[in-house]
């Protein structure tokens, strides 16, 4: 039924420092960029009650979460002149202090790519079928919600 | 058949991540059978997508059709 | 006659991609932080006239951009709740397509660590006493000017 | 004695990115002298500071400043 090409975004585990280098080394070669702005989600230790986040369990529905981003990327690359943006979303259990999240954009002049990260991640976060449960110390859980 | 998915908190009350049930005409129809089997779903806020599609309003579900139950996202 | 200790941001050539995922993987630790903004300048081969930009050469009134940078730090750290900031500024011959500014934020939640890395790269150019000198393929050069 | 800076764009037209100079009273008269030295300077634009503090009006030179000829800024 699907016939375009999607990206996928989703990786299992975490986003590591030196795959977001490799994503950075990687653009040296396209000497029309002036300006990278990236965003990364990183897991935090809340308190829930007396019991701290040891990790944060993501799952999705993968199908409809590749649609809506297919649908985020084609609106802010008509909105923005950028030259490149590359989205990375974790799946499966991520440690407090892990990264979880990468949002990778690039243009000639840097207002585009800061505003169009920074567009990409409130509707990573709206529009993405993406549920994060808050695994604490111990035995029990809490299901993130986003502000 | 249909396929019932459910994601998130809602696995909580359903104790699975889907169910295969037979035909049902519509979308208004399925989310009633689906109240009945799971009643904590009369007090849970979810959105419901056919076919990987957002339902709105009362939807014919045709045989093969994939229903996802989905709560507020929490993703990033 | 200086006393307060000001961090120092220069440093001679461009901002290696192993240094950035140094600096990511040094934050895990830090479990407070929920998300993380970089902002990246990237050297840009623009043509000029037919001649194509090879090299940014940079130079500071480095005891004053310190100065300035100081002053930056602090009212940013005023104006968002932060948990660090960090800053690269690269002096010296830095090749198109090589990272000649790094900027990065971070914060609880994510609005303070974009809004603040985005104030702070304005700040950086229209404050710092920095100089860049664009060198032309062949013998010309010609100085950059900042919009 | 004084010590003149002079960053970016300017150096191109004295060719020197410092010179030491006698002691001079004020700002005023400093680049007055400056401007004489090199007549660029009158069609330059650019801002002084004294020991790394911008001037914005005439200002007393003590013996042993540093005084800084800045175009404007290009960082980042």
């Amino acid at each position: 039924m699907e016939t375009r090409k999607e990206k996928n975004i989703f990786t299992e585990g975490p986003v590591e420092a030196a795959f977001i280098a490799n994503s950075i080394a990687k653009h040296a070669t396209n000497t029309s960029i002036g300006g990278h702005s990236i965003f990364l989600g990183q897991v935090r230790a809340d308190m829930i009650g007396d019991k701290q986040v040891q990790a944060i369990e993501y799952t999705s529905h993968v199908e409809m979460a590749l649609d809506a981003m297919a649908k985020i990327r084609e609106d802010i690359f008509a909105k923005y002149e950028l030259t490149c943006m590359h989205v990375h979303h974790s799946l499966g259990v991520i440690k407090a202090g892990e990264i979880c999240l990468f949002v990778f954009t690039s243009s000639k002049h840097r207002k585009a790519a800061i505003d169009a990260c920074s567009e990409c991640v409130e509707r990573i976060k709206a529009e993405l079928p993406v549920w994060g449960k808050e695994i604490l110390e111990g035995e029990g859980y809490q299901w993130k919600i986003n502000h | 058949m249909i396929e019932v998915m459910f994601f998130g908190q809602l696995t909580d009350g359903t104790g699975v991540s889907s169910v295969m049930i037979e035909e049902v005409a519509n979308t208004d129809m399925l989310i009633n059978l689906m109240k009945q089997h799971y009643p904590f779903l009369e007090s849970s806020t979810y959105m419901v997508a056919l076919n990987n599609t957002m339902v709105t309003e009362n939807t014919i579900i045709r045989p093969g059709s994939k229903v996802a139950f989905m709560p507020p996202f929490s993703g990033g």
